[in-house]
């Protein structure tokens, strides 16, 4: 591989900052839950399914709760206890709970011995299905084998989950390796996980479980077929991320956008939320063998791709510091970047990969996300095929993990069947001649590909140690990422926070963190 | 204006050569490549060459073909407005609202629905403006309120209505299953159903926007791709005096 | 077979969406997009959107266009002719001569009129032949004469008659203008003045070239793009066997 | 620049090897003349024009002599001699004489001396034809300055020279600075230079002096308009070489296909009739300063890119010593090369590079003709447009001097306005990405490019030893190039051919030879 002389003691201290960063943000987190948070947990107890408006069980049992001022010692302990009462499994001890047949929100009468009792015994069962969802992945990537790198990963975005798995299966076919389907545009503001399958959305499919599985199963028959695993993505920035996160691990999904920012700067959702229900979200992941996607790409969408490099680099080092926090492992850290710049730009391309070096550099053992143009993309879809032909190049040669195919019409359309086809048919022509060109060339040392990653690395530096001055939230209110301010109590969800009381209970997220980084 | 009749170019005049890529839910084979064909012949066209078929999905083949599209149409009777105003620049906008209108403007801008794409509207409205000409909240003669994004039209109107906005932009860049479409028509009908019919500038813009499709969704102007503020800017203060005057006018009759 | 009514498929069923590119002989400009907006619909298509136009010469815009097609057409009524013989390999052809014909075939190609391209005649005939697949000159029970490119009509009939040839190869590349077509023609005209009309097996090829159009231009088989040798020599072994029954089963009726 | 490391004494070796075969070849060239040869010298003198029948007075000048079995002796002196009968100018002294009013053909009653005299007067005339052209160029080079490398080189080929001149001022517009017009087909084997404007060709348009000059008209007005030269080539190739450099002379074009081989191998025209005219056409070039572009890419049509590259490379190596035979500077030898390479072997682009940057090694000082892929172009135009973007990626990083355009729809049909447009889009975006890509990288020593450029060297050496010993007619008989075999008396053209008899004068040539190479 090339390679550009990077000093470790820097790499360190850059880490060490990001920690830094990242802990101060822990602090806030552990001191406060969310609705969502909460519906995680039942979920992850068995409660399933909506009522007769639609409304999932989990999002009514929540409310009954804080209705009765009751969430702050959270739901766990009060389902345990209804449990208790209804002597019946988890959806019909939801059901009949919803229909008002049961009280709720009250453990008085009960004894708090036989509670905690039951919730070790919910949370075992939570804990139990992480666990086999993982080892089912594992076992499927045995049998079929996981394709070389950069892993070619193709999004399909219907609005119809049938629709979509015809689109999958044709770009598995051209040789995609990961399959990501898009969120209708309005989901990641819901405060609820949608039920059931769909076949109507808005530049994309809603997440749901039983989409989940529908594509997931589409993916299997696929995979038997091709004989290579191809893994299945969503997303789970927004209001929902731990519920999402609880689904997907339910339904065997691979991998799950998942940014601690994302959210707050590109959807306007309140930062602290976002912060407790990504937490949540990432140990869940950790346990379920979810790698999680992060979103720094998107930052170069709105701020220029040259003088924000460095935002990339803080972000990918924060989030990866954050991550760890949830327990994640470099093996399932999806960090992102981007091919952003300016085609105008004399010698476009030595920054770009100097960028991509960069980052493959900083963190060998992820499986970083590499993103194809968007922004300057040119409604003339043979322009645009050139741009991404440059951005496979790229990625092949600086050895990406996870390569996001660039489509031709990513000016005009969410991509037709045909587009990802010739999208793929560049990619492979690409990554085929050029596979070994890595290991050929050497970047001359002061050129200008070194210099300008040094520069990067200075400038993330600098950027890191306000950061740890100033907070993460305030640099956020200020703007610091992608010129976007958000304030520390602006935003949407902030309403679904709320401080635990010192009786709090929440035995999964405990037995969690208690077990800590599982390796097998 | 004389008749101009007009075909496709390929590489002599009048050739009528066009380049044609689809996908057909058939399998890969010679009767594939006939479909193509046929199917290409039923679109007025002639000479009708598959110059590729390959298979993309069970049951269906992609096609890329070249062919000689048979209408001419006449371009002397093709018509499309464009935004019929004096392009001013910075300076000579603010000059023309001190000068002429004596009070600041107000405009407020925002991408409606749930539509979270902010950067055309801010390359409008922002100080950093686009591709080097000033946003309109630079301009020291205008008063501007960016909403950004997901913003709902009810929300947008209040917000129109507290500070007394002139000008209404409104901004929407996805365009899948015409969501756009839902969201300016809806926009519209608000402002109908409070009787604000015509009492603000409306101004529509996005990757997919011409004037002729504002105007058809009831917009005074539409704004697509390239469009810099200067242009917008000159537009509204045109309108607004254009709109005085007239007003004026009518007074005085009566 | 039941109606089965097809369009092009963008990203769901019937959808009808197709992409187009191709140039306009007039000045870039809102009216050209509404010009290329109006050709495309008079296409049969609907929901025209003229993504991209650009100027590429003084009076010329070219532009990029999705749209949906709006007619359906019935696939089980499609048909298209495909050489019909059963795929023998290198082995089985010379055994069939062997054992069936007890002669060898005779067979002559060329390149013929002003059409300088030889690789494809060459893939079939030469001894290397095409991906992995024998050319006839390394059938040991064929006689092959490649006269290879530039070749008269007059001297390719000369050669045939010359060697007895029982399968005459004829390639064309260059299809600029139809000059394939008017070559082709032209040497099914000289067999026919000669009275050879059906004398010998008549095999067309090039980039161009499918089984129908061959069939059209009267020949008895054309071959395309990705033919390989044994399917050619195939062809040839089965039709002359074929013939040779019908004329002995013709003699014994006499 | 990147750059292989290569054994300087062992290119010494080389070149000198070329030069041996091309000395060898010499001999036959200086005992024989030709047909067209002795037609370009009557042009050069002034005779234009064509009679009744559309045959061009030099043709029906030197058949007539023929005939009269006096060819021999050139027709240089009948046609002084002639001159001095009829007391006027040339074309006039060719009019009377094809339509049979004036003798020609006979000598006797002439005094020797004053037709030597005639004959240098009418040499002088030639050459101060040759210099004004040369000078004429060099002005307008200076006017308007030349684009730097590698230049971008687009075909027209409508068949209609007015349809022509529309579509090279749109591929200017788009960025091209060298326009071609491409030949109708069957051109190369017609034995005379046709007449006038023409508007019908096939797949390509008639290379005719009156068609050089509405070209190079039109392209003035749009170097003026755009502010930089641009070249106009077309091609001498075929059984009038040197007649289509006269002509080409005569109306200021600045490069002319002129492969010592390529009518040879790819026309079947005769070799020693194509050694003959091409040595005399190369003179002309020489002396009005128009490149050469050679045609070695040619062979990587029919033989294959990898285990015939040295064929290549000894072919530029052969074609650089006849030039310079022929006093051609390094700065006028285009030689050819190409990106050939089948798609399916991985790591092509890594011996394209390597290919690309040993022509450039070997000739640093000519503006060698890079071609882009052809033979394994697809008819689905996006992925060809993606092989198109790899080769300019490729030119750009090795310092090519003429880039042809590879076109997208190259598998299909001859450019139309919009391909040629798409193509340049491509150039464009990738020229300047990549502009200083050359200068960041270095290739690994004993890494796969260095050994690969290496390996090609070697086989070219051990090609050009046997080529010595066998010579290069008989190497040609034995198809050793492009896998094609031409017999030394088979082709066409050979009929033409004469041994020069004592008396033989051709008083241009021997002026050009004598006055060597110009340099100002
Ligand atoms: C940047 C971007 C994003 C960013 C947005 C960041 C932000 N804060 O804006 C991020 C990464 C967050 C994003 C997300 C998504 N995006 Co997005 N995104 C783009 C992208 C790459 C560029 C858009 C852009 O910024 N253009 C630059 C601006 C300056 O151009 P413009 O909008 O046309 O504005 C100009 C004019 O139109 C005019 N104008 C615009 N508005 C107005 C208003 C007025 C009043 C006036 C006068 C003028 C005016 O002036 C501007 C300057 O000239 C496009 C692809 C592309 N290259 O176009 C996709 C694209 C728009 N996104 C798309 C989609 C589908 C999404 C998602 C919905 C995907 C998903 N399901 O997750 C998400 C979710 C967003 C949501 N909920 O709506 C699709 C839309 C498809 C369609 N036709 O409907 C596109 C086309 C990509 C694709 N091919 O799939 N996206
Ligand atoms: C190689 C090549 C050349 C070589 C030819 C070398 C040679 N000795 O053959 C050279 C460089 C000399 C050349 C020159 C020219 N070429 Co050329 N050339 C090509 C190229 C790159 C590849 C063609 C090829 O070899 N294909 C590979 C073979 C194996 O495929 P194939 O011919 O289809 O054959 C297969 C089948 O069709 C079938 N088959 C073919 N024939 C037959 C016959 C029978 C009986 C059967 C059964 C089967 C069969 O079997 C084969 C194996 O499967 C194409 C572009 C392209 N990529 O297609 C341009 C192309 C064909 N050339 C073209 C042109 C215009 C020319 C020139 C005329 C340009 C000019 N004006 O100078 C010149 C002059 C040639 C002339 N006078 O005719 C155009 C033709 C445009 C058109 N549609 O009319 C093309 C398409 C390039 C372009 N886009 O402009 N060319
Ligand atoms: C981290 C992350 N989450 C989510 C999304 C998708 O957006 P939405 O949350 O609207 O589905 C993206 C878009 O690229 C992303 O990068
Ligand atoms: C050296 C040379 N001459 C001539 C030609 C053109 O062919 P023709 O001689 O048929 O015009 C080519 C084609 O690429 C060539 O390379």
């Amino acid at each position: 591989m090339a390679h550009i002389p990077l000093d470790s003691s820097q790499i360190d201290r850059l880490k060490d900052l990001a920690k830094e960063i990242a802990d101060q943000v822990q602090d806030v987190i552990s001191r406060h839950s969310s609705v969502s948070l909460e519906r995680t947990v039942l979920r992850l107890y068995g409660v399933d399914g909506v009522n007769g408006e639609d409304i999932p069980l989990a999002n009514r049992l929540v409310d009954i709760l804080s209705e009765k001022g009751s969430l702050q010692s959270g739901v766990s302990p009060h389902f345990a206890a209804a449990m208790l009462a209804s002597g019946t499994d988890a959806q019909t001890t939801a059901e009949v709970i919803e229909q008002g047949k049961a009280a709720f929100g009250d453990l008085t009468g009960f004894d708090l011995e036989d509670i905690r009792e039951k919730e070790k015994e919910l949370a075992q069962g939570a804990l139990t299905s992480l666990d086999a969802t993982r080892r089912r992945k594992e076992e499927k990537q045995q049998r079929w084998s996981l394709p070389r790198q950069p892993w070619r990963y193709v999004i399909v975005a219907t609005g119809n989950i049938y629709e979509d798995c015809i689109q999958a299966k044709s770009a598995v076919l051209a040789g995609a390796d990961i399959i990501a389907v898009i969120r209708s545009t309005a989901q990641s503001l819901l405060d609820y996980v949608p039920y059931g399958p769909t076949t109507e959305g808005f530049a994309g499919t809603f997440a749901t479980q039983a989409n989940f599985k529908i594509m997931r199963e589409a993916l299997d028959e696929i995979s038997e077929q091709q004989g290579r695993y191809v893994r299945l993505v969503n997303y789970s920035s927004g209001l929902c991320m731990a519920e999402i996160a609880a689904c997907a691990s339910l339904e065997d999904l691979d991998v799950l956008l998942n940014d601690s920012m994302y959210g707050i700067l590109f959807r306007d959702i309140n930062m602290k939320r976002t912060f407790i229900d990504q937490y949540f979200s990432r140990l869940i992941c950790s346990r379920a063998g979810i790698m999680i996607n992060t979103g720094e790409d998107n930052y170069l969408t709105t701020s220029d791709a040259i003088e924000n490099a460095y935002t990339v680099t803080a972000s990918q080092l924060i989030n990866e510091a954050t991550a760890k926090n949830a327990l994640l492992t470099e093996d399932l850290l999806g960090l992102g970047h981007a091919f952003e710049i300016d085609p105008e730009v004399e010698n476009a391309l030595l920054y770009e990969l100097s960028h991509a070096q960069l980052a493959r550099q900083l963190f060998p053992d992820s499986p970083i996300k590499y993103m194809p143009p968007t922004k300057y993309k040119s409604t003339d879809v043979f322009y645009s095929h050139c741009m991404d032909t440059m951005f496979n190049l790229v990625s092949v040669t600086t050895g990406q993990g996870i390569h996001l195919a660039g489509i031709l019409t990513e000016a005009i359309h969410t991509p037709f069947m045909q587009d990802r086809y010739q999208s793929l048919g560049s990619i492979n022509y690409v990554f085929n001649i050029a596979r070994a060109l890595g290991n050929e060339i050497e970047f001359k040392k002061d050129g200008f590909v070194a210099k300008r990653a040094q520069q990067v690395l200075d400038e993330t530096e600098q950027f890191l140690k306000e950061l740890r001055e100033i907070s993460l939230m305030e640099a956020i209110a200020q703007g610091r990422f992608a010129n976007i301010r958000r304030a520390v109590d602006g935003g949407s969800g902030l309403d679904g926070v709320f401080v635990k009381d010192s009786g709090y209970s929440n035995p999964v997220m405990e037995q969690l963190e208690q077990d800590g980084v599982i390796d097998e | 204006m004389s008749e101009q009749m007009i075909r496709p170019y390929g590489d002599s005049m009048n050739d009528g050569i066009i380049q044609l890529s689809f996908t057909l839910p058939v399998e890969d084979g010679e009767r594939a490549k006939k479909a193509a064909e046929l199917y290409v012949s039923q679109l007025n066209c002639e000479n009708v060459s598959v110059v590729h078929a390959r298979k993309i999905a069970d049951r269906f083949t992609y096609f890329v073909v070249y062919a000689r599209a048979k209408p001419s149409i006449d371009y002397s009777k093709v018509q499309a407005s464009e935004v019929r105003t004096k392009q001013m620049d910075f300076y000579e906008i603010n000059e023309l609202i001190r000068a002429k209108l004596q009070r600041r403007l107000s405009v407020v801008g925002a991408t409606i629905g749930s539509d979270a794409h902010t950067v055309g509207i801010d390359a409008i409205m922002s100080m950093k403006g686009y591709s080097g000409d000033y946003g309109l909240e630079r301009y020291p003669e205008i008063n501007t309120y960016n909403m950004g994004a997901q913003v709902s039209c009810k929300a947008l109107l209040e917000k129109v209505l507290e500070v007394q906005a002139d000008a209404i932009l409104v901004s929407q860049t996805v365009t899948q299953k015409d969501m756009h479409l839902r969201n300016f028509s809806e926009f519209v009908q608000l402002l109908e159903e409070k009787g604000l019919g015509s009492r603000f500038l409306l101004l529509a813009g996005g990757p997919r926007m011409t004037n002729d499709f504002a105007l058809q969704l009831g917009y005074d102007a539409g704004f697509g791709p390239g469009t810099v503020p200067s242009q917008v800017a000159s537009f509204i203060v045109d309108k607004i005096l254009e709109r005085r005057r007239k007003a004026q006018s009518a007074e005085r009759k009566a």
